[in-house]
This record gives C-alpha cells, sequence and structure tokens, in this order.
C-alpha cells in the first residue's frame, strides 16, 4: 500500500509541477509588465517537445541517450525520500527516506548531468557541466553544515523521523541553532532551484542548463520534467525538515495536496528573488552570496557546538 | 596457510627461474599468480571464524611466529582476492612493458608482492614484521621501476624517501612499544602501561610510520608520482591492497595501546584534510592516472575518518560508536581496495590504447573502448559514492557514525564530528566533479588529439574479464550492503568490547533500488501514452553559435576545473603559460598546477639538505694540514666536553 | 706446535713465499689462492677452539685469543679470504687492461698476507703497547696496497693515509703509555695485559681512565675513521684497488674498532659506563651526520662507499654509545655485518669499474640490462647498507634501537633514525642512478662477468642475507660472551 | 742534586733542538738537529739510569742510539741527497710565523698536558715530562704547520721522540719487546714514508704537500 502512496506521491507531482512553472512564468511576466504566456504554458511546452523529430550531435554516445532517463530516475526517486505519503512507521520505505540517500542521489543526479554535458562536445555544455560542478561545490557544504544541526540534534539521520519529530514539537524551532540553520537551508535549497543570481531556469543556454543544448525531441521532454521535480524536491526537502505541517494530517491524500500547495507557494515566491536581484558571474555571485550562508549554517553548527 | 605463502614463494621463483624465456614466464607467472591468489581468497574466506598459527621452523633471528586472526584473515582475504583480479589482467597486460624490463623479473617481483603482503599480515613479532614491511616497500619500488624511463628514479626516490622516514617511526614505536611491554610478540602485547602523552606520542608516531604508507595527508606526495610511474596492474595493487595493509597494520598496533578519545580526534583531523586536499588535487589533475592516485589520498581520508570514530568509541567506552565506526573503516577499506584497483587497471587499459595520460589529449574513447568505458562510467559512480553502488554504502555508514559520534556531550567531540561530516560532503561534491571530469574527459566528446586516440582499440577479454568481475562486485556489496555489513561486524566484534547491542537503523539498498527501478517505468509509461515522436535521430555536428565546429571547441580538462581553481586559489599554486606570437598565429595556453604541499613542506627541507650537503665539501678540501688540525682541534674539544661535562 | 704460535708465523711466512714466486699471472694467481684458503682456515680453527670455550693463550698470556677477538679473528678469515679470491680477478682485469705490472700484481700479492698478518697480530695481542704497535704495523704494511699504483692520486692517496693515521695514532700510543702508568703498582700481575687491566679496572684512578679513553678515542677513532679524525678514509677507500679498499673498510677498521672497544671495556668497568657513554654517543652522532651529508653529493662510487664506512663506524660508535648488553652486542654484531657488506659493496665497485671504466655514477646507468648479477649484487650491498632489514645490517641497527629503547632514551632513538633516513634517501638514490635508466656516459665491457669470477661475491652476499635472517648459535655464543666479558652482569 | 740539573738541562736543550728541527729552513741543518736531539735523549736515558739505576733504560738508549741516533739520520741525509734538495718550501703562515705559532701552542698544550702526566708518572721529574708533551706537540704542529714532506717526516720522528721520552719517564717497566715493537714501526714508517716522497717528488716535482690536493669532497 505504501506504494501505491508513493507512487501517487510522485505522478501528482510530475503532473501539478509544469503548472507551478507557468504560473511563476505567469507572475515573472507580470514584474515585467509584458502579458506573458498562459499558466498552461509549461504543459504544452513539453507537449510539443515529444511530438518533435530529433537530432544528435555526432560525438554523442550511449550517455546521451540514457541520460534523460537516469536523470528522470534520480529526480524521481529524489523526490519519493521525501515522507510525505508515508511516515516513520512505515517500515521499508523510511528505510529509503534518509538524508544522505537524498543528498546523493542529487549528487548522481548532477554526476550524470555534467556527464551528459561533456558528451555532446558542445562547447556550451562544456561550460556549464563546469558551472553545475562548481555550485555543486558551493552548496554541498552549507547544506551539510545545516543538516548537520538537525541530524545531530536529533540523533538520526532518517527524514521521516526527524520530521516526525518535529511534528511532534519534540525538537524544533524552540532551538535556537535549528531556527538559524532553517534560514541558510533554504537558501541554498533556493539556489538548487536554480534560479538568479545563481542561474536563470527557464533561459537555455544559460548556465547550468547550457547542458541541454543539444538534447531534443522526447528526450529534452523527460529531461524537463526531471529537472522541475528536482526543483520541487529541493523545496520539498526543506518543507520535509523545517515545515514538516503536511504530515500532521493523517490521510495520506490529504497531505500530499497540503505539501504540493506548500512547495507551489515556495516555488512562486522564489520569482520574488529571482526577479528583482542583479546576476553575476559565476565566481562572484557565489562568493557574494554564499558566504552569508555560510556564515549563517557556520553560526547554527557554532551554537549547536556549545550546546545551546 | 603456510602453503599459500610457499606456493606465491615457488610461484615467484619459479618464474624468475625462466629468466631466459620472458613470454613464457609472463604467462606462467601471472598465470600461477592468479590460480594460487584464487586458492588463497577461497582459503581466507572460509576461515573467517578462525585463529590460525603457523612457525617458521628452524633457527631464524627471533624465530617468526605467524598469526591469523579474522580480521588479519579478512585482510588476507582482500589482499588475495585484489590480487586474484589483478593477476588474471596482467596475464596480457604485463606483455605491454616487454620492451622495458624482462617479464620474467616482472612476474616474479609481482607473486613476491603478494606474498609480502600477505606476511606482512600474518606476522607476529616485530623483527619479522619490520623485516616484511620493508621488503615489501622494495619491491613495490622494483615494480615501479618495471616502468624504467625519463625521471624513473627520482619518482622512485621520493616514494622510497617518504616509506623510510614512515618505517623509522614506525620501527621506533613498535620497538618501544615491545620494550614497554617486554616481548617482541605482538600476540602478546595486551595490557602496555604507559601514561598518555607516552600513548599519544607513540600513536602518532603510528600514524606518520602507517598513514605515510597508506597515502595520509601530508605524506600524499608520494601517491601521483609512484603510480603514474608504475605499470597500472602494479599501481593497482599498490593503491588496492597496499595501503590497505597499512591500515591493517595501523589498526592492530592501536589498538594494542590504551585507548583515548585523543586517538579519535587526531584521526579524524588528518582524515578529513586528507579527504579534502586529496580530492582537490584529484580535481585539478590534467593526468588521469594522477587523479586517481590522488582519490586514494581521498579515500584513505574517509576510511580515517571511520576509524576515527571507532576510536573515539573505544577511548569513550561506547562500543555501539567504536562498531559501527569499525564497520565503515572495513567496508569502506573493502569498496575502495575493489574500485581503486579497477580504476587503475582501466587507467591501464586506456594508456595501453593511447599511450598517453593526459586528459587533454584524449575524447571519444567510447566508441572505440566501449566495454572499458561502461565498467569505468559504473566504477566512477561506485568511487563518488553515489546509490546504489557499494562506495555509497559505505560512505553512508562512514556518515552514520560522524552522526552518533557528535551526539555525544561535550564540545569538542561535536566539533570533530561536525568537522569530519563537513569535510565528507565537500569531498563528495569535489568528487562527483573530479570523476564526471575524468570519464567524460576521456571516453565522451571528440577525440582532442586525434592521433592518440585513432589507433585505440578494445583490449581482450582476459584483461575484461577481471575488470568486469569487480564492477560487478562494486554493484553487489551495494545491493547487498547488508550482508556484507554483518559479515564486517562479525570480524569487529573479535576487536572492540563486546556489545549486545545491533540494532542499528541502516538503509535498505534493495528499497532503494527497488524505487529507482519503478521511477524508470514511469518516463516509458508517459511516453507510450502520450505518443512520443519515435522517429530516426538525425546526426549532426555539435551547435557551435553558428560557427563551424571544431575539436578544440570543447570543454577540455584544464578548463573544465578553471571556475574552482579560481575559487580555491588560496591553496592551489599554479604556473600559467600563455604563449602568444602574432595575431594569427595558434595561442598555446599551458596551465601547471603544484603540489603546494611538496613546494611548501617537502621541498625546503631538501634544499636546506641539499646546501648543507653542499657546503660541508669544504670540510674535506684535500688539504693534510687542516686535516692534522682537526685532529689536535676535536682532541681539545672533547679534553673540554670530558673534563667539565662529564 | 700452539695454533696461536701458528697464526704468528704462518701468514708471515706465505707472504716472503709470495715475493719470492716468479713472476708469472697463472703461478700467482694460484698460489695466492691456495695460501689464502690456508691461512683462513688455520684462522677459524683457532676460533672454532674459542667458540668450544677454550681460551688460547702463550708466552705468559701476552698472545691470546678471546671470544671479542675470535669474532674479529672470524673477519679476518672469512672476509679476508673472499676478498683475496676476488682480488685475483681483480688482478688480471688490471693487468690485461696495461694499469700496472706483474711485479706490482706479486707486491701486492705478498703484502696482502703481510696485512693480514699484521691485522691477526693486533687482535692476538694481550699487551696493549704491543696491540698499539701492531695496528700501526697495519698502516705501515697496508700503505703500498693502497698506493699500487705510480700516479699523483695514488702517491696522495698513500700519503695522506700513513700521515693522519700515524698521527691519530700517536694519541692512541699516549693513551697506552697513560693506561700503563695509571696501572702500574695498583694492580696485580703485569700492567700492561689487557686481561689483568680489564678484571682490575675498578681499582685504577678514575681521572687517569678518562683521559685515556679520550687519548683513546682520538688514536684509534682517527684509525677507525670515526668522525672528524676520518678525513684520510674517503681518500684512501677511492683510490686503492677495489679489494684492498674491501679489506680496509671490511676488516682493518674493524680491526681499530676492537682496541678502541678493549679502552672501552677497561675504562667502562673503572669509571662506570655512563662516561663513556656519553662520549661515544657525541662521536658517533657527529660521525653519522658528518657523513650522512657528504654522502648525498657523492657520485663516486668508492668514495660514497668510503663515506658508508664512515657511517656505519659511527653506528658502531652510537652502538657503544647507547650501550648495555644489547648495544654492545649490537656493535659487535655490526661489525660483523659491516665487514661483509662493505667487502660486497667494493667488490663490486670492481666490478661497476670493469663495465664502464668510470666510478662516477652520473656516467652510469642501465647496469641491471648490462650486467644484471652485478646490478643486484650490487643492490644487496646498497639495501644492507642502508639497513633494509633482510640483510645482516638491519639486525644490529634494530639491536640498536631496541638498546636504546630498553633504557628510556627515546631521543637517540630519533637521533639515530633521522641519521639512517638521511643515509637511505642518499644512498638508494645513488643506487637507481647507477642501475636504472639510460647509460650517460660509455660502456666498456658490455656483459656480465663470469660465473666464477663473480663466485666470492655470490658468497658474500648469501653471508649478507644469512646473518640478516638467520641466527647463528656460535657466532651469537662468541658475542654473548664477549658482552659478558665487558659488561661482567 | 747536579744530576737534576743535568737532566733539566737536557731536557731544556732538546725542547731547543725541537724548536730547531722545526724551524731550519735547511733540511740538512734540520736532520742534524734531530740526530742531536735524539742524542740528548739518549743521554737523558743514561743519566736516569744513572739516577734510577733502571736497567731496562740502559738497554733502551743503546737501541736508541743505534737506530735513532746512527740509522734514521743517515737514511734521511741520504734521501736529501738523492732528490737534491736544500732548502723547504713556503710553509703555512711563513718561515717566521709557523715556528712562533708552533712554538707557543705547544708551549701552551705542553704546560695543560704535563700537569696531568706528573700525576701518573714513575718518575716525577717536571721539566722531563714537560719537554716529552712539548716535543710531541711540536711534531703534531709539524704535521699542521708544514707542508715539505722531509720535515713531516721529521716532524714523525719529532713525535715519535717526545712519545719515547714520555714512555721512559712513564713506563720504563714494561716489556723489552714493547720498546722494540714501537721502534720498528717507527723505522718502517720513516722508511715508507721516504719512499713516498720520492714518488711524491717524481709526480709533482716538488715535495711542497699542499699541492696534493686532489682528493676532496
Amino acid at each position: 500500500m505504501d506504494f501505491v502512496y508513493l507512487l501517487l506521491q510522485l505522478v501528482s507531482a510530475i503532473v501539478v509541477a509544469p503548472l507551478f512553472d507557468g504560473i511563476s512564468r505567469k507572475l515573472r511576466a507580470k514584474f515585467q509588465s509584458r502579458i506573458g504566456p498562459s499558466i498552461f504554458q509549461t504543459y504544452y511546452d513539453i507537449y510539443k517537445l515529444l511530438k518533435r523529430g530529433r537530432t544528435k550531435s555526432s560525438s554523442t554516445s550511449y550517455i546521451y541517450q540514457v541520460s534523460p532517463y537516469l536523470l528522470f530516475i534520480c529526480a524521481a526517486a529524489m523526490f519519493c525520500a521525501l515522507p510525505i505519503t508515508y511516515g516513520a512507521q512505515s517500515a521499508p520505505l523510511s528505510q529509503f527516506s534518509d538524508i544522505f540517500v537524498l543528498l546523493y542521489l542529487g549528487a548522481l543526479f548532477r554526476f550524470i548531468f555534467i556527464v551528459a554535458g561533456i558528451d555532446t562536445a558542445n562547447p556550451f555544455a562544456g561550460v556549464s557541466a563546469s558551472r553545475e560542478g562548481t555550485i555543486g561545490f558551493y552548496t554541498e557544504e552549507v547544506a551539510v553544515i545545516c543538516l548537520i544541526v538537525v541530524m545531530m540534534g536529533t540523533g538520526s539521520t532518517s527524514l521521516s523521523y526527524i520530521s516526525s519529530l518535529v511534528q511532534e514539537g519534540s525538537y524544533g524551532y524552540a532551538v535556537p541553532s535549528f531556527s538559524i540553520a532553517s534560514t541558510a537551508f533554504l537558501w541554498v535549497m533556493y539556489v538548487e532551484t536554480g534560479r538568479k543570481p545563481y542561474d536563470l531556469a527557464e533561459a537555455e543556454q544559460e548556465l547550468q542548463e547550457g547542458v541541454l543544448g543539444e538534447f531534443c525531441g522526447k528526450d529534452f521532454a523527460i529531461i524537463d520534467i526531471a529537472i522541475l521535480l528536482k526543483q520541487m524536491t529541493v523545496l520539498g526537502f526543506f518543507l520535509v525538515i523545517f515545515m514538516p505541517w503536511a504530515g500532521l494530517v493523517d490521510n495520506p491524500i490529504l497531505s500530499l495536496i497540503i505539501f504540493l500547495a506548500e512547495i507551489g507557494f515556495l516555488y512562486v515566491m522564489g520569482v520574488f528573488i529571482d526577479n528583482f536581484g542583479p546576476r553575476f558571474t559565476i565566481n562572484k555571485g557565489m562568493k557574494r552570496t554564499m558566504l552569508f550562508a555560510l556564515a549563517i549554517s557556520c553560526t547554527s553548527l557554532a551554537l549547536y557546538i556549545m550546546g545551546i | 596457510m603456510q602453503t599459500i605463502y610457499t606456493l606465491f614463494l615457488l610461484a615467484s621463483l619459479l618464474s624468475l627461474a625462466l629468466y631466459k624465456k620472458p613470454l613464457l614466464a609472463q604467462k606462467v607467472g601471472f598465470g600461477l599468480a592468479s590460480v594460487i591468489s584464487l586458492y588463497a581468497a577461497v582459503f581466507f574466506f572460509s576461515n573467517f571464524d578462525e585463529t590460525l598459527i603457523w612457525k617458521l621452523p628452524g633457527n631464524f633471528i627471533s624465530l617468526p611466529q605467524f598469526r591469523l586472526d579474522s580480521v588479519g584473515m579478512f585482510f588476507s582475504f582482500l589482499v588475495s582476492f585484489i590480487a586474484f583480479a589483478v593477476s588474471l589482467f596482467s596475464f596480457d597486460y604485463a606483455k605491454f612493458y616487454e620492451k622495458k624490463a624482462n617479464l620474467a623479473v616482472f612476474a616474479s617481483l609481482f607473486n613476491a608482492f603478494i606474498l609480502s603482503m600477505l606476511l606482512v599480515i600474518a606476522s607476529d613479532n616485530v623483527f619479522s614484521f619490520m623485516l616484511l614491511w620493508e621488503i615489501m616497500t622494495l619491491i613495490s619500488a622494483l615494480l615501479i621501476l618495471i616502468n624504467d624511463g625519463e625521471g624513473a628514479s627520482k619518482n622512485v626516490m621520493i616514494y622510497l624517501g617518504i616509506a623510510q622516514i614512515g618505517a623509522s617511526c614506525l620501527m621506533v614505536a613498535l620497538i618501544i612499544m615491545a620494550s614497554i611491554a617486554g616481548t617482541f610478540e605482538f600476540s602478546k602485547f595486551d595490557h602496555l602501561e604507559m601514561g598518555m602523552g607516552m600513548s599519544i606520542t607513540l600513536f602518532s608516531l603510528l600514524l606518520i610510520g602507517l598513514g605515510s604508507k597508506a597515502g595520509m595527508f601530508p605524506f600524499h606526495v608520494w601517491l601521483p608520482i609512484a603510480y603514474c610511474q608504475c605499470p597500472s596492474n602494479a599501481s593497482a595493487l599498490m593503491s588496492g591492497v597496499m595501503i590497505k595493509v597499512a591500515l591493517f597494520a595501523f589498526i592492530k598496533f592501536s589498538l594494542l595501546l590504551p585507548q583515548f578519545a585523543y586517538f579519535g580526534y587526531i584521526l579524524l583531523t588528518m582524515g578529513a584534510l586528507s579527504c579534502i586536499f586529496g580530492i582537490i588535487y584529484a580535481l585539478v589533475s590534467n593526468d588521469y592516472k594522477a587523479s586517481i592516485a590522488y582519490s586514494s589520498c581521498e579515500n584513505v581520508g574517509i576510511i580515517f575518518l571511520g576509524l576515527g570514530g571507532a576510536f573515539y568509541g573505544l577511548g569513550t567506552n561506547s562500543p555501539i560508536i567504536a562498531l559501527i565506526g569499525f564497520i565503515a573503516a572495513f567496508f569502506h577499506i573493502l569498496n575502495h581496495a575493489v574500485f581503486k584497483s579497477l580504476l587503475f587497471m582501466l587507467s591501464g587499459n586506456v594508456f595501453t590504447a593511447t599511450n598517453t595520460r593526459d586528459m587533454d589529449a584524449l575524447g571519444g574513447l567510447h566508441k572505440k573502448m566501449p566495454i572499458t568505458s561502461i565498467i569505468f562510467f559504473v566504477t566512477a559512480l561506485s568511487i563518488c559514492a553515489l546509490p546504489p553502488l557499494n562506495g555509497f554504502a559505505s560512505e553512508w555508514i562512514v556518515y552514520k557514525t560522524m552522526v552518533i559520534g557528535g551526539i555525544e556531550e561535550g564540545a569538542s567531540s561535536r566539533f570533530f564530528f561536525s568537522l569530519a561530516i563537513i569535510a565528507l560532503s565537500i569531498t563528495g561534491a569535489m568528487a562527483i566533479m573530479a570523476f564526471s571530469k575524468v570519464y567524460g574527459a576521456i571516453f565522451l566528446g571528440v577525440a582532442r588529439d586525434t592521433k592518440c586516440v585513432e589507433e585505440a582499440k578494445e583490449v581482450s577479454f582476459s584483461r575484461l574479464l577481471p575488470l568486469g568481475l569487480l564492477a560487478s562486485l562494486c554493484v553487489g556489496f551495494g545491493l547487498f550492503m547488508n550482508d556484507v555489513v554483518s559479515i564486517l561486524s562479525k570480524i569487529v566484534l573479535t576487536i572492540i568490547p563486546q556489545t549486545s547491542v545491533s540494532t542499528y537503523g541502516f538503509i535498505s539498498m534493495p528499497i532503494i533500488v527497488m524505487v529507482m527501478v519503478l521511477c524508470s517505468i514511469l518516463p516509458f509509461i508517459f511516453l507510450y501514452l502520450l505518443k512520443a515522436n519515435n522517429k530516426e535521430v538525425r546526426v549532426t555536428d555539435p551547435w557551435a553559435c553558428g560557427f563551424i565546429y571544431n575539436k578544440n571547441m570543447q570543454i577540455g580538462s584544464n578548463s573544465f576545473t578553471g571556475d574552482i581553481r579560481k575559487a580555491l586559489s588560496f591553496l592551489l599554486k599554479h604556473e600559467q603559460e600563455i604563449k602568444l606570437d602574432g595575431y594569427f598565429s595558434k595561442v598555446v595556453y599551458t596551465k601547471k598546477t603544484h603540489d603546494l604541499f611538496w613546494e611548501k613542506l617537502y621541498a625546503p627541507v631538501i634544499d636546506m639538505v641539499m646546501l648543507i650537503a653542499d657546503k660541508i665539501g669544504i670540510f674535506q678540501n684535500g688539504r693534510t694540514n687542516l686535516y692534522a688540525g682537526y685532529i689536535l682541534i676535536y682532541l681539545c674539544l672533547v679534553l673540554i666536553f670530558g673534563y667539565y661535562y662529564l | 706446535m700452539d695454533i696461536l704460535l701458528l697464526i704468528l708465523i704462518i701468514p708471515f711466512v706465505c707472504g716472503v713465499v709470495m715475493f719470492l714466486m716468479p713472476q708469472k699471472f697463472q703461478i700467482l694467481q694460484k698460489v695466492h689462492v691456495v695460501l689464502s684458503i690456508c691461512v683462513s682456515a688455520l684462522l677459524l680453527s683457532a676460533v672454532s677452539k674459542v667458540v668450544n670455550g677454550v681460551q688460547l693463550s702463550i708466552f705468559h698470556n701476552f698472545i691470546f685469543l678471546d671470544s671479542l677477538g675470535a669474532i674479529f679473528l672470524s673477519l679476518i678469515a672469512i672476509t679476508g679470504l673472499l676478498v683475496n679470491i676476488y682480488a685475483t680477478t681483480y688482478m688480471k682485469w688490471e693487468l690485461e687492461d696495461g694499469h700496472i705490472n706483474i711485479k706490482e700484481v706479486k707486491n701486492y700479492f705478498a703484502l696482502s698476507f703481510i696485512f693480514t698478518w699484521t691485522m691477526s697480530l693486533s687482535v692476538l695481542c694481550n699487551n696493549i703497547a704491543f696491540m698499539w704497535a701492531a695496528i700501526e704495523a697495519t698502516t705501515l704494511a697496508s700503505v703500498f696496497l693502497v698506493a699500487v699504483k705510480n700516479d699523483k692520486k695514488s702517491t696522495e692517496s698513500g700519503y695522506k693515509y700513513i700521515v693522519l693515521c700515524s698521527i691519530g695514532l700517536a694519541f692512541a700510543l699516549y693513551a697506552t703509555i697513560l693506561l700503563y702508568s695509571a696501572a702500574n703498582g695498583k694492580i696485580d700481575g703485569e700492567a700492561m695485559l689487557y686481561t689483568n687491566l680489564l678484571a682490575n679496572a675498578a681499582n685504577l684512578d678514575s681521572m687517569a681512565l678518562k683521559l685515556v679513553f679520550i687519548f683513546a678515542l682520538i688514536g684509534f677513532g682517527t684509525k677507525a675513521g670515526l668522525a672528524p679524525t676520518h678525513t684520510w678514509l674517503p681518500d684512501v677507500h677511492a683510490e686503492g684497488p677495489a679489494p684492498t679498499s674491501a679489506l680496509l673498510s671490511g676488516v682493518l677498521l674493524k680491526c681499530a674498532m676492537l682496541g678502541l672497544i678493549r679502552y672501552y671495556a677497561v675504562v667502562a668497568n673503572g669509571v662506570g659506563f655512563d662516561f663513556v657513554q656519553s662520549i661515544m654517543i657525541v662521536s658517533g652522532t657527529l660521525t653519522l651526520f658528518i657523513s650522512a651529508f657528504f654522502l648525498i653529493r657523492q657520485h663516486n662510487v668508492k668514495r660514497m662507499f668510503a663515506y658508508h664506512s664512515i657511517a656505519h663506524m659511527g653506528v658502531i660508535a652510537f652502538g657503544l654509545g647507547v650501550g648495555g648488553a644489547i648495544g654492545l652486542f649490537a656493535a659487535l654484531f655490526h661489525c660483523a655485518a659491516h665487514s661483509f657488506t662493505k667487502a660486497l659493496a667494493f667488490c663490486s665497485t670492481g666490478n661497476i669499474a670493469k663495465i664502464y671504466g668510470t666510478k662516477d655514477m652520473t656516467k652510469m646507468g642501465s647496469m641491471i640490462r648490462i650486467a644484471p648479477l652485478t646490478a643486484v649484487l650490487f643492490g644487496i650491498a646498497i639495501c644492507s647498507l642502508v639497513g633494509v632489514p633482510g640483510f645482516a645490517i638491519f639486525v644490529s641497527e634494530f639491536l640498536i634501537f631496541k638498546a636504546a629503547a630498553v633504557d628510556g632514551k627515546y631521543i637517540l632513538m630519533g637521533i639515530f633514525a633521522l641519521a639512517l633516513a638521511i643515509i637511505f634517501i642518499a644512498d638508494f638514490s645513488h643506487f637507481f642512478l647507477a642501475s636504472f635508466g639510460k647509460v650517460e656516459g660509455k660502456v666498456e665491457h658490455n656483459g656480465e662477468m663470469k660465473l666464477s669470477e663473480n663466485l666470492p661475491l655470490i658468497a658474500l652476499a648469501i653471508l649478507i642475507v644469512s646473518f640478516g635472517i638467520w641466527q647463528f648459535d656460535s657466532f651469537t655464543f662468541l658475542l654473548d660472551e664477549s658482552v659478558k666479558n665487558i659488561v661482567k652482569q | 742534586m747536579a744530576n737534576i740539573n743535568i737532566i733539566d738541562i737536557i731536557a731544556v736543550l732538546m725542547m731547543g733542538t725541537s724548536f730547531a728541527v722545526f724551524g731550519l729552513r735547511q733540511y740538512r741543518h734540520s736532520v742534524l738537529a734531530y740526530a742531536l736531539q735524539t742524542l740528548l735523549l739518549v743521554a737523558i736515558f743514561l743519566a736516569l739510569y744513572t739516577k734510577y739505576g733502571t736497567h731496562e733504560l740502559l738497554a733502551w738508549s743503546v737501541t736508541a742510539f743505534i737506530i735513532k741516533v746512527v740509522c734514521v739520520p743517515l737514511y734521511l741525509m741520504r734521501l736529501i741527497k738523492k732528490l737534491n734538495l736544500v732548502v723547504e718550501d713556503e710553509p703555512v703562515g711563513g718561515f717566521f710565523i709557523s715556528p712562533v705559532v708552533a712554538l707557543s701552542f705547544s708551549l701552551a698544550v705542553a704546560m695543560m698536558f704535563y700537569k696531568v702526566f706528573i700525576h701518573f708518572s714513575i718518575f716525577k721529574d717536571v721539566l722531563p715530562l714537560f719537554a716529552a708533551s712539548f716535543i710531541f706537540m711540536m711534531g703534531i704542529f709539524g704535521f699542521i704547520l708544514r707542508t715539505s714532506f722531509i720535515k713531516q717526516i721529521l716532524s714523525y720522528c719529532l713525535f715519535e721522540n717526545g712519545i719515547h721520552l714520555s714512555l721512559a719517564l712513564m713506563a720504563y717497566t714494561s716489556h723489552e719487546l714493547v720498546e722494540v715493537g714501537i721502534l720498528t714501526d717507527a723505522v718502517f714508517a720513516v722508511i715508507i714514508m721516504s719512499i713516498l716522497a720520492k714518488r711524491f717528488y717524481a709526480s709533482y716535482g716538488s715535495l711542497d704537500t699542499s699541492k696534493a690536493v686532489n682528493l676532496r669532497g
């Protein structure tokens, strides 16, 4: 039964993800005084891509062919690791929903992303593959520092266990290090969604997604979905640890709906930051902005170490 | 047990006896090595629970006794198993070195090397341990010299020099321990009585002595130098198992000391530093073998993190941390042995096919060597600790150890364990970049230097077979993680105080795989339902902003790490050279990264010694009058010394 | 006739017989080998008696052979024999190349017996003044073994050898005189006999003994090559023919060391071990480090080995300095180990010089391909010299570490380890330079030597390895006995 | 009383001759000075013999006279004649400075030594003991400061004399063989050194040993 719910969780996320993307695009257009596309535009895009024919670069190898599916698997598995429709009591799945599993699935995603970029031999793809790796280098340690506080505070790496603790209130915002960590973690997760000032998710050939330059047709459609799913996952990661209120509802379907709504809200809110911030070159951007996140996370860690 | 040792000795001698027929010797030597090591692996595996003792007959100095307990069995198994794969690989591979050295000697040294490692593990006496330890070092040095060539002797010297410094520390530590224990046999060393200062000093000496061999920071400088010089099968053995032998010795000896929590802190710090610096240099080097070699340093760091947790647990009497820490360390030792030897053998395949180690010259090799490429991909995933492979399994347990250790009260333990987690996570992020780069630059894209890649072709089946075997183990150890852990915990329980607790919430790898498989079905359903366009794919040149595509446009291994190099410029020292002659000519751009620790730590010492060595010649300038003067002056000095200070 | 008396006569007679031989190389070679075997057999039979527990002495204890002497006598016998056999091969090459003439070869062979004779004498003397005279005689006997040729360098080395050794030994004579006058009247019996002195050491004036030891250190230390009075050693070892260097380094230095050890024993039993140990530590450390630094930039293979001899004399001094039963045992073991090793090392330089026609290691290379056996033998010598386990020298170095650890002298362990590490690195880099890589200079003799020519070297190599891993009970017995005599626990 | 004076006087004379051996430029003169010194040594032996009545010293004086007063100087004279040399080369520090330095340092060292020696000596005569260590040191300084090979041989003979004197003073009771052994060594050393000197002259064209610096480092 757990697996059925899990499938439901996944499929529903896939279904609504383009919608959130559409809303945020619409909203951004409004900010920029444009009419903008319909909020269902992302659905149309994906559908159109599915029907398109494909070309591929002469240099590509099997990686090019399998990478869309691999990327999708990673993103989907990551999303499955979020304990929304199941909880700590679900024996098999709670062995799966683990912080490090989630982080390393993300790493797998990144690995395949980079390799796929290099495989196309496209100069842009190569550069953006490099940037993808660099961003990973910057974000990972901040994320982990925040997570250390949580993991050590709760004594577990299991996501479902942590979120149940936070739900019960036996661990949570009363602990100063936890609340400080939440700020930094939100920041990191925002960076991971691939937006300004770190990236521009919907602009192909820009920064990270230059990797996708050589992809087209149905391959591209699958990658698109995978990326959307990943963006939702990283936001969900934040929610599951720091605002696991959706789990308070006993009915899994209901909590799923609440959860998706929360993600949608965060996703759309991201546009505000996205739209008003400047853009930097990657090194400058990282140095200027990630230092704050790092400082915040280190503060929370220091607080934890001192036992506050 | 003695049969195995004798067989290896005979194999070694036999291949040396075929000195005049090197090709036959190669077949016989490596063939025998693989058969014997397979037998040995089976033997050691089936005797995990037993303790075997064997005394060497005859009047040898200090009557060497050989003793294998469970841990020794495990490491012996590891050595012989990896040796099996590597010798199977060498069966064909060694021919590549036909012109450089006599293959009979190669095969003989190879057998002797395996034998020496097995004996080091089994030796139960300070004297015989040191003897075998140095012989192991020496044989490995000779194996490096099989690939004799430009700068070979200098490279070997760096290896031997660091090994010797380590061996001195090790010997001093062991002899002090033996003198305190009053015996030279390790098995009678129990309850050494000493204070904390002494214990930590000895521990540090052991760490330097064995860590230097294991490639720990800051002794890692020999890794890239020696492994790049080495034939790949030898580097596979060295990195795959010789390092593990050092770790085994480290675990064995450190357990004999009175335990303190500081041991854990020292190990965690050194482990964290090794991880980070190892992977940084692995990331920025342009030589794939150097990259793989540096990653040994990283992995040893990870193992040290696990051990750090374990020793912390022993020092603070919390057996659960000790248990999980040791399991983590042992599991990662096992995994590292598998994937590192695999990587080195793969690099051997690449090198024999292309004759270059420069990643900026390679590319697109997948089309020429598909199987090698796919195995490399699996291994790269494994070494990056990506689920669901074995690297992830062990690294997860390491993380688990750190987390459990960090829960403890007390700021220092929290500090060190948090530091370790941070280091490990940075390492994880950089490892992904490093190995995606290595894999991408070698196998994917378009060949950057067409000449190198043109001639390349897939290697023979006998070379692919062991690779496939090990690669399937990479997957297998990951999938059956819990079974491996339960075997390891049995072994670990023999060396730590008994603990009844065995409920540690481990992740379940099969479920991860199941979920992933489940997810993999979705896109196909999705494509089917929406009736995706499945027409033939049109092949074009890569898109290049409208310019005509040129293979030099793709990203190279150097430029790939450009951003990170800039970000880490305070840690990396590079030499950048841009040659520009004339507007229309080609720009030559070279960038070389130096090992900071070589320049800041080793080079000054070497320079100083050299300076003294240069200047000391004044003392001996050939003037007899002066020499006669020395005698008189020395007499006066000794008289003064003798009369006033004694 | 008593065996000791035979030893006093036979080698000398052999030398005279060699002088009277006709100038034909074939005959000289055979006679030399046969006589060497006879002499060595004689010496070894004396040693075997000591091993069986008999203390030999003649002329009212004027000449005697104790266990300590037996160790050194066996070195003279074994190393001397193998080197002498190698010398015939070496001289054949020299003759073929026209470096020397047949008359010089004959004189060389004859003198080598006289040299053996003087060395055995120095070991056998119980009278300390006579021992001094014998050691001085070894210098005189070996001058023309070193300065075989008539050229500048050869003469220079001979000159430095005799001058510096004589100066140094003059101090040793002073030590002898002082010891005698300090002992005269204070002890029973003849005051110049080592055995008497050792037995009554406690009665002697401690100031006198301290002074005596310092003089002896300078005196015998000069001859034994302890820094900074070692200066003659590299020149002489580098210039002499390979077998001479092997004999000088392998045996002669040990005989001088024996002199020092005898004084060490007397003084230590008189004034206590602390004094002698600290002096020896200082001397040993100084020697080790000076030679280690000289080794680094030494590209002449024979000079390198010469500095090695100094370094190992330093090790022996260090062993004596660390002291205790184990330290002394180690020092004595080191004498034997170093003797075999250095003999092999210098003999292999004979082969190497034959192959490349030069002693400069930067001009060599790829020896492992040209002459694998020589390269392996050379490698064994180097490995043993730098203290790689499994070879003889490691055993004594290990024991020195052990002695220091047992006494809690941890700082000494550190110093010793550091010096050994420098020597190790310096040496192996030279070894690789010569054995691997490309040939930098030219190759004069492309190919391995004949097996029969290499036999003595192989025998030495086997000795080195077997002493490294095997425990020879009779040898250990000798060492234990001598240590017991000195330490008197 | 008179005897003591004689011994003291002879001792002082020996010191003077040792200075002469060291300082004289002409080889012949040096050798003659050496012969004279050895004669004085024999005289001291005899004086001691008459004073203390020790038979060993008589035997010593006879052997010393034959070997060291007659044979060695004659041999050296022959060597000088054969090599056709008259004057020595410039020593370290020049002809004037070098003897002064040697003299002062030898005096200083001898002052230090003789006090120690007197502690052990069988004969408690101050001046001869002082002379013994002084002559010995002059010999050593001959090696340190003089570069001429012949001068170095003479220096060897000098410190040999010094040792001989101290032997007579401190250990005359020892076995006769000791004396024989030491003297034999000395003679052989002189012979070998002169052979080397000839060779040296043949290869270097002079007896200046400071030219022999080919072996170094």
